[in-house]
């Protein structure tokens, strides 16, 4: 599978020898107000191949990919398809001539079905009808044929990852597309979901087409790419020969360094539990389990990692105990010892009716999974933003009022102790990158020193250096005592950081796993159920 | 003493002759070319000053008429007299104007001044009770069904004024008439006056319940009563002025059987007259009956020539005090 | 960003707004042959006697007031994303009632005006607290349910004008409230002019205005300066991420709400207690719908919304001076429309060259970087971390 | 904003009346319920006696009312479901009453149609420069249209209309100068009259249907007609052709639509024109009943279409529920004052089903609440005779408010409804 692709049937029929690439691009430079997201870029994939592009977030993978699809021009540079060259003004011209794409975040409506995601743009239609009896002909015929195995007649908000993804590919296929573009397919899937891409993958280059894929998992890319093109600072620095090269050279071409590891130091797990969840069970609107009878301990000083397939309850599980969803039975539990005016509260309170507000007071802290949505505030200033989650705390706070002079002050000094980048406090948030805002988010939250701190993917879409700062951060808190929650979608996170991995799966705890010696392979295992707690024993 | 005054003021802003009579106008809500109550109100000083000479400046409120005061101040700064403000609604504010400008004069149509008492300032009021009983005996005369509706377009005492004289009319000529009465909007809510289609559909209930004619005292939304009489083969009267005259289009004329008469216009003319006179007679109230022509039936379009005899009679009986119409229903 | 240049960026959409409504104004005017420039002249003009000076600027405050309360009540929602298009019924209501409580009793002087202001914030409360309930409870949306409380409130207003509140005798023309007695009313601030040495016109300056300055200077505070108003304004920003950091979402629309409707309260209170003393059936209307308009003028700031009423005031006096110099009244309110659309499209133009600029600013890194990857350590990430983009390309990039 | 919030995984409701009688059941139900509340109404008028509510004048009136709502709040829906916010509608309705007179007076009836429209397209033109070109807030765009709308009218009148020799004056146009054509239903509901004939029987169910029936068949304007037509019509154009798909992918994920070549920008555009087309063929209608354009003949209406749109869960069916529903209340307080009263009943006997329905589902509190509720109703309807004219007058819209409470909420805007669209910005 590694090899080269189309070893099996020889070179694919479409091939061309010398320059007729299947897609090239030439000095292609992309700038956006005050940032130049591609310069000066060179790619060449041959038709048939699978082609990697790898680099740092804010390379300029996705940008590059968007001038491809016809998302925005280039301003210089020129695209050639077959030896041709083409201008795109928009996705529909790149449609027409054979590419697809799949993007980074997922573009589907969700109050529709498969099929109307699947068509729309290029309906099939009897007269002015939309020919639903034809579109779902050939989308089944797709769906057997590629196996995504979709059913054009369920909605897409009732889909997993998994199936989403295989709608968009179902997209691109339903089109005709001969180039498929993938930007960091693989980010929520786990294993053998990712498995099962390759294979499909696999499936489409046998027939011809030619797969363009991003993605951060340089193991990943070294299986299934043919060639690999690595992109730093928005410039190609060079390709790579996917036999020949190593994950680690591949990663020294991307940012210059070494890997960071997420490697835990020595234990630091202390006895009195900070985080105690008993029986907890959260219900959907229609009485569904979403997260069913959980039952988990923190201690002072322990990582507990979750580990799980996306929408497996993780982030109800997060809501729960963070009091932005009822329960529907069960109970929390917190230490809030170091917290409250000045008499400390000894050992675990129940805190299950408190308000979200109460129990931040009592010393929980909170990275959201989705920092634009729960995280952070874009249109406001960062001493705004400091504040945000810690209203009532100091040094924000001074009775019913907002302080702002002291809010400004330690907004500098997170800035400066966690090395976020922006001009000032006064900046608005969305002036910086998704690292720096993220760095920000840690340094708030931080600051209150909590007791627990609940870090859902805490560097998701953060780069290489972010991450390594982010996680030094997160092992300097453990080793002063506090208790983290950890949910992640990143295996070698979970492992890396945690004192103790918990498998969910379904809404239930099915597994605890000790991390140092689980492999990734076996914690996908269980987070698909392919394994289970019994085997594990 | 008092008519001294009004001339005095006159000469005094004017500078002398009526050649220079500046008169000032502020309307109700909708101004000028509401092709209604405004627009008689300026026929009439347009009639005086073909007779007396002078101009006039009529200014429109704003659109919740909350400038209303401005609207009088401003006429009175600029040296208009005698200023003639139009509708009721004036008579919130009226009061501390005529004090603040003692040498102008004003009149207020439709609103009872006697309370003010204020030397420069009559009060223009209609027996619009009177004229509506005349409606009244013409649609029960003229009934088929025994049966006739009333439309009134916001539920104020003014338009109840118009409905007491209607139901009190038609019952003296038919005791067992059935008199179907409905407005369109309650009081406070203005919106009665300008909402035909609300209109047409009170009317055409009436119609379809079996009366076949309809008089309206509702403003702009009396085009829907027409309408509904239109459609439904019944008849409608007109209100204020008359509508077989103004409303442009000969399928409503059709239906238009008679227009109660309110002749602002008349009032406003007969005012000015004797301000330039100098018979003019302040703070109290000057109220235009039928006996003065100030209220009456229209005959435009022939359709109730058969009955003009009987109305005159009725007419007769009112301006001797022989009948007592009520104001309140 | 240097004091001038943030200067610089607020005043960017106000001044781009006015522009904007000029030039459009005057091609509407000129495409009517109406000289443009009479038309502003007669609009700044407020007479020649000092008197007539004196009351051309009354008469704009005290139109301005309601407008400025109105605007208020919208803006306290608007900040937290809450659309009250309800202001109209919660003041009509609040209004009649406090104008019949206040006839109805028999309280010394200041405790008299207290008391109908009570009432009338209460009843205003109450009104819109009845949208924030449906909401929190029911899932209605808030916009449905203030239209259709606005014309409940205009009937139930009806009803009570006419049935149990009336103190108008049978058959006056105009149906009221009793009469609110002296102790009741709020006497003019003529004094003021006296004092200050000018002219002191007939017209009374509204004794409300003092109350309405100290009301928009506690707005102003709660709103930029305390936990709640900040919890109010990130609510409207992201009610996802008020909610994760600890803000109660229902409760937040419930007190958003109370008190957006306890302003709205005190909209016809100015106008009661200066001249009517009474709510009549001609009570003035639409001042909820305009409080809309002067909220989105003023961009829900309270010093915004201060000068969105004056300028909706001096807009509104001009139509006297304007018809009486032969212009049409719509002029004024073509102007109107074409203001509040000219500074919605500022406001949007600026808030994204604002966005820009600072996107723009961070691309220059207070401090130098060293740009060189390899040097920099993982555990102390200065180096290369953070987007990649962020450093070099930014500061190579042509602008 | 209107936020309706629903939770991932529920059904899209089929609006709220649906949804209180069946829990969001199927088209197939319609005609049960069709008929339940026939039989619940017409029992209802034999034990109080009120023939309005179920007599063929009432349903035209009814009808006539419901439309100009109805045509607004089918404005809405095209242009909510391409993700822009219409506030706008009133002002684009009153845009469109003007548009009618205008041509209406100078070219006959047929003008003042195309007018209107035009007029009314031209306002949500300019809503749709706002908002999707220059990424206007859309509240506040409708806002502003609101006001200038009122504005423009007052002044193209005071332009056409002050010293014009057809007639007219800054308030009103001059009349049409000539009428739309009516029409009937033969033998049923004109000529021989069959359905009027069984409606004068007063037979229990039998004299409602045929009431009903001929209230919406007999003597029915053309515009009525067509708008009646458009209901399903929008149906099958958002939900039935590419152009629909196209159209409301903009209003759930314009992001998504971008990215499959779908011009989103120029779907917005046409779908903002051809609200305020429909809302000013509200205005036509309007224009249509007076002959005549009169200012601020709208009354509000364009807001009420706009509730009636979210009352409808944003699809046509709903939103000709809910205008159905407001016309027929609006219709009964208009026709009889009395006729209001027997509602109570109604409203009793809708309650005490819910009461015991609740307490089927051992919802005890909710039980007692609503059983409660129908108790006061059923007093007031045994004690009341007549509601003083202020409360009757707000009928309609107490009416809907009760509805929409009482419905549980499962409505569903579209995901993207009221979000600025930019480009290249998720
Ligand atoms: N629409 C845009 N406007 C302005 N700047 C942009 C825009 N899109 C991307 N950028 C900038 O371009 C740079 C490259 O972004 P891009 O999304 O291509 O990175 P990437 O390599 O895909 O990163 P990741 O691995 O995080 O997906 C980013 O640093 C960002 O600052
Ligand atoms: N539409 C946009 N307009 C302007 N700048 C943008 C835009 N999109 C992204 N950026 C810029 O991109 C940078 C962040 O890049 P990028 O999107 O790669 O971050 P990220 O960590 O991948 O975040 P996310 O996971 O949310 O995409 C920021 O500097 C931001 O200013
Ligand atoms: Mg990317
Ligand atoms: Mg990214």
């Amino acid at each position: 599978m590694a090899a080269t692709g189309g070893t099996g049937d020889g070179p694919p029929p479409g091939a061309r020898s010398g320059d007729a690439y299947a897609v090239e691009l030439r000095g292609i430079t992309k700038r956006f107000p005050g940032v130049v997201a591609n310069r000066d870029i060179e790619l060449r994939v041959r038709r048939g191949e699978v082609h990697a592009i790898v680099g740092e977030n804010g390379a300029g993978k996705s940008t590059l990919m968007k001038t491809l699809y016809g998302m925005h021009r280039p301003d210089e540079g020129k695209i050639l398809l077959d030896g041709r060259e083409v201008h795109f003004k928009s996705p529909a011209d790149a449609i027409e001539a054979g590419i697809g794409m799949v993007h980074q975040h997922f573009m589907l409506a969700d109050n529709f079905t498969v099929l109307e995601n699947v068509v729309l743009g290029s309906e099939p239609t009897k007269g002015v009808r939309l020919d639903r009896a034809e579109a779902r002909r050939r989308i089944r015929e797709i769906s057997e044929r590629y196996s995504l195995d979709l059913d054009p007649d369920e909605l897409v908000e009732n889909l997993g990852v998994g199936a989403r993804q295989r709608v968009e590919i179902a997209k691109v296929l339903y089109r005709g597309a001969t180039v498929l573009i993938l930007d960091e397919p693989t980010a929520v899937l786990v294993p053998h979901e990712v498995d099962e891409l390759f294979g499909n993958l696999a499936e489409l280059t046998r027939e011809g087409l030619t797969v363009m894929f991003i993605s951060h998992k340089l193991d990943e890319v070294r299986r299934v790419a043919d060639a690999i093109t690595v992109i730093r600072r928005g410039t190609t620095v060079g390709t790579a020969d996917p036999r020949t090269t190593t994950v680690k050279e591949l990663a020294e071409m991307m940012v210059g360094s070494e890997l960071p590891s997420p490697e835990t130091r020595s234990s630091t797990v202390r006895d009195e539990p900070v985080l105690v969840l008993r029986g907890l069970t959260v219900r959907s609107r229609e009485g569904r389990a979403l997260v069913d009878d959980v039952g988990l301990t923190v201690r002072a000083g322990e990582v507990v990692g979750i580990a799980g397939v996306e929408g497996n309850g993780q982030a109800e599980l997060v809501d729960a105990i963070m009091g932005l969803r009822p329960l529907a039975a069960g109970q929390v539990q917190l230490d809030g010892g170091t917290t409250g005016d000045g008499g400390d509260v000894a050992g675990l309170e129940d805190i299950t009716g408190w308000s979200t507000r109460a129990r931040r007071e009592a010393g929980l802290g909170f990275i959201p999974e989705d920092r634009h949505r729960q995280g952070i505030l874009l249109d406001a200033p960062l001493w705004e933003n400091r504040i945000l989650g810690h209203q009532t705390l100091p040094p924000a706070a001074k009775g019913q009022f907002i302080d702002r002079k002291a809010a400004r002050a330690d907004t500098e000094r997170i800035m400066q102790e966690y090395d976020v980048r922006a001009p000032g406090p006064d900046t608005l948030a969305v002036a910086l990158s998704g690292g720096n805002q993220q760095k920000l988010i840690v340094g708030r939250e931080m600051s209150s020193s909590p007791r627990l701190l609940i870090a859902a993917h805490p560097t998701r879409g953060v780069d290489v250096g972010a991450q390594a700062a982010i996680w030094e951060l997160l092992k300097d808190a453990r080793a002063e005592g506090m208790g983290i929650l950890l949910i992640s979608a990143d295996l070698d996170e979970l492992i890396g950081l945690s004192d103790t991995l918990q498998v969910m799966l379904r809404g239930r705890l099915v597994a605890t796993l000790d991390p140092a010696t689980v492999t990734p392979e076996d914690l996908g295992g269980y987070m698909t159920g392919a394994r289970s707690a019994a085997g594990a024993a | 003493a008092s008519d001294e005054d009004g001339g005095d003021a006159a000469t005094g802003n004017g500078g002398g002759g009526s050649e220079d009579l500046k008169i000032g106008v502020a309307y109700d809500t909708g101004g000028r070319g509401d092709r209604s109550f405004n627009d008689s109100a300026i026929a009439g000083v347009e009639a005086a000053i073909e007779e007396h000479g002078g101009e006039v400046r009529d200014l429109s409120p704003n659109s919740d008429a909350s400038n209303r005061v401005e609207l009088l101040t401003q006429l009175a700064d600029e040296g208009y007299n005698p200023v003639i403000a139009v509708g009721f609604a004036y008579g919130d504010v009226i009061a501390d104007v005529v004090e603040q400008y003692p040498d102008t004069t004003f009149a207020i149509i439709d609103s009872s001044v006697e309370e003010i008492g204020a030397e420069n300032l009559t009060g223009l009021l209609f027996a619009e009770e009177q004229g509506s009983y005349l409606a009244g005996v013409a649609a029960a005369l003229k009934t088929e069904t025994d049966h006739i509706g009333f439309v009134g377009g916001v539920e104020t005492p003014l338009i109840q004024k118009f409905e007491a004289g209607y139901v009190a009319g038609a019952t003296a000529v038919n005791p067992d008439i059935q008199v179907d009465v409905q407005y369109i909007s309650p009081a406070g809510d203005f919106s009665g006056f300008n909402d035909p289609a609300r209109g047409q559909i009170v009317a055409q209930g009436m119609f379809d319940a079996g009366a076949d004619i309809v008089y309206h005292a509702a403003g702009g939304s009396g085009l829907g009563v027409f309408q509904a009489a239109a459609a439904s083969g019944g008849r409608a009267i007109g209100v204020d002025s008359d509508q077989y005259q103004t409303v442009d289009d000969p399928a409503l004329q059709a239906v238009i059987m008679t227009s109660m008469l309110k002749r602002v216009d008349n009032a406003v003319e007969s005012f000015i007259d004797s301000y330039v006179e100098g018979d003019f007679e302040g703070g109290q109230d000057v109220v235009y009956d039928l006996e003065s022509e100030g209220v009456g039936l229209s005959d435009s379009g022939g359709f109730i020539e058969d009955i003009q005899g009987d109305i005159d009679d009725y007419r007769q009986q009112i301006i001797d005090g022989e009948i007592e119409v009520p104001t309140t229903p | 960003m240097s004091v001038v240049r943030r200067m610089g960026m607020a005043l960017f959409a106000p001044v781009l707004a006015v522009v904007g409504a000029l030039v459009i104004s005057t091609a509407v005017m000129a495409a009517l042959q109406v000289n443009p420039l009479r038309v502003f002249e007669v609009m700044v003009d407020f007479g020649d006697s000092p008197a007539q000076q004196i009351t051309a600027l009354v008469v704009i405050l005290n139109r301005a007031i309601p407008l400025f309360l109105a605007g208020l009540a919208v803006a306290i929602a608007f900040r937290m994303g809450l659309f009250n298009i309800g202001v109209e019924g919660q003041y009509r209501l609040a209004t009649i009632v406090a104008a019949a409580a206040g006839a109805a009793v028999t309280l010394p002087g200041p405790l008299h005006v207290l008391f109908i202001i009570a009432v009338a914030v209460v009843v205003g409360a109450f009104w819109a607290g009845i949208v924030a309930v449906l909401k929190v409870t029911r899932g209605v949306s808030e916009v449905i349910s203030s239209i259709m409380l606005n014309f409940i409130a205009l009937g139930l207003a009806s009803y009570l004008l006419t049935g149990p509140f009336r103190g108008s005798e049978e058959g006056a023309s105009i149906i009221s409230t009793a009469e609110i007695p002296e102790s009741g009313q709020l006497g003019g601030l003529n004094a003021v002019f006296d004092v200050l040495g000018l002219a002191n016109p007939p017209r009374q300056l509204y004794g409300f205005l003092p109350l309405a300055i100290v009301l928009g200077v506690a707005l102003a505070v709660l709103l930029n300066r305390t936990r709640f108003g900040y919890d109010l304004k990130i609510s409207g920003m992201s009610p996802s991420a008020a909610g994760a950091s600890g803000v109660d979402a229902r409760a937040m629309v419930l007190k958003a709400m109370l008190l957006s409707g306890a302003v709205a309260g005190l909209i016809g209170l100015p106008d009661l207690f200066g001249t009517t003393h009474s709510y009549t059936t001609d009570f003035t209307a639409g001042l909820g719908f305009l409080g809309i308009a002067v909220a989105l003028l003023g961009r829900n700031r309270p010093l915004g919304i201060a000068f969105a009423a004056l300028l909706f005031a001096f807009l509104d006096r001009a139509l006297v001076p304007l018809q009486i110099a032969d212009f049409p009244a719509s002029v004024v309110t073509i102007i109107q429309g074409t203001i509040v659309l000219a500074v919605v499209v500022a406001n949007e133009v600026a808030r994204r060259v604002t966005r820009r600029s600072a996107e723009r600013g961070s691309a220059e890194p207070p401090a130098p970087v060293a740009g060189d990857g390899g040097s920099a350590a993982m555990q102390t990430p200065s180096g290369p971390a953070g987007p990649a983009g962020d450093t070099d390309e930014r500061q190579g990039a042509p602008r | 904003m209107s936020t309706v919030v629903t939770s991932p995984g529920t059904r899209p409701s089929r609006g709220p009346l649906t949804d209180l009688l069946t829990g969001g059941g199927k088209g197939r139900r319609f005609l049960w319920i069709a008929l339940a509340v026939i039989v619940l109404v017409s029992l209802v008028r034999v034990i109080s006696g009120e023939e309005a509510l179920t007599s063929s004048s009432t349903m035209s009136a009814a009808l006539l009312l419901a439309v100009p709502i109805g045509l607004a709040a089918l404005g809405g829906l095209f242009s909510e479901r391409a993700g822009v916010v219409n506030i706008g509608l009133e002002g684009m309705m009153i845009l469109g009453t003007w548009g009618a007179g205008y041509a209406g007076y100078q070219w006959g009836w047929g003008a003042a149609l195309v007018g209107g429209v035009l007029f009314g397209a031209l306002g949500g033109l300019l809503h749709a420069i706002a908002t999707v070109t220059f990424g206007v807030d859309h509240v506040v765009s409708g806002v502003a249209i609101n006001i200038l709308a009122a504005g423009v009218a007052r002044f193209l009148s005071e332009l056409f209309y002050t010293d014009n020799p057809a007639g007219g004056g800054v308030t009103q146009s001059p009349a049409m100068s000539s009428d739309p054509p009516r029409l009937s239903l033969p033998v049923l509901s004109s000529g021989p009259d069959l359905l009027g004939d069984l409606e004068r029987q007063h037979w229990f169910l039998i004299s409602d249907i045929a009431g009903v029936l001929r209230g919406l068949t007999g003597d029915i304007g053309v515009l009525t007609i067509l708008a009646v037509l458009l209901i399903p019509a929008s149906y099958l154009l958002l939900w039935r052709t590419a152009f629909g798909l196209r159209l409301r992918s903009c209003g759930e994920n314009p992001a998504a639509a971008d990215s499959l070549g779908v011009a989103v920008y120029r779907m917005k555009y046409i779908a903002v024109i051809i609200s305020g087309g429909l809302a000013g063929m509200g205005g036509v209608f309007l224009v249509f009943i007076a002959g005549i354009y009169r200012e601020n003949q709208t009354n509000g209406r364009g807001f009420i279409g706009l509730a009636a749109l979210i009352f409808g869960n944003w699809r046509p069916g709903g939103l000709a529920t809910g205008a159905g529903l407001f016309g027929f209340a609006d219709a009964l307080q208009l026709r009889s004052r009395s006729a209001v009263v027997a509602l109570l009943l109604l409203v009793a006997v809708l309650l005490a089903g819910v009461a015991v329905w609740q307490s089927v589902r051992r919802r005890l509190l909710q039980a007692i609440l609503a059983g409660a509720f129908a108790a006061a109703a059923l007093t007031g309807f045994v004690l009341i005779d007549e509601l003083p004219p202020g409360i009757v007058s707000f009928t309609p819209h107490l009416t809907t408010l009760l509805v929409l409470s009482l419905a549980s909420q499962r409505l569903r805007m579209p995901q993207a409804d009221g979000l600025v669209y930019r480009r290249g910005e998720h």
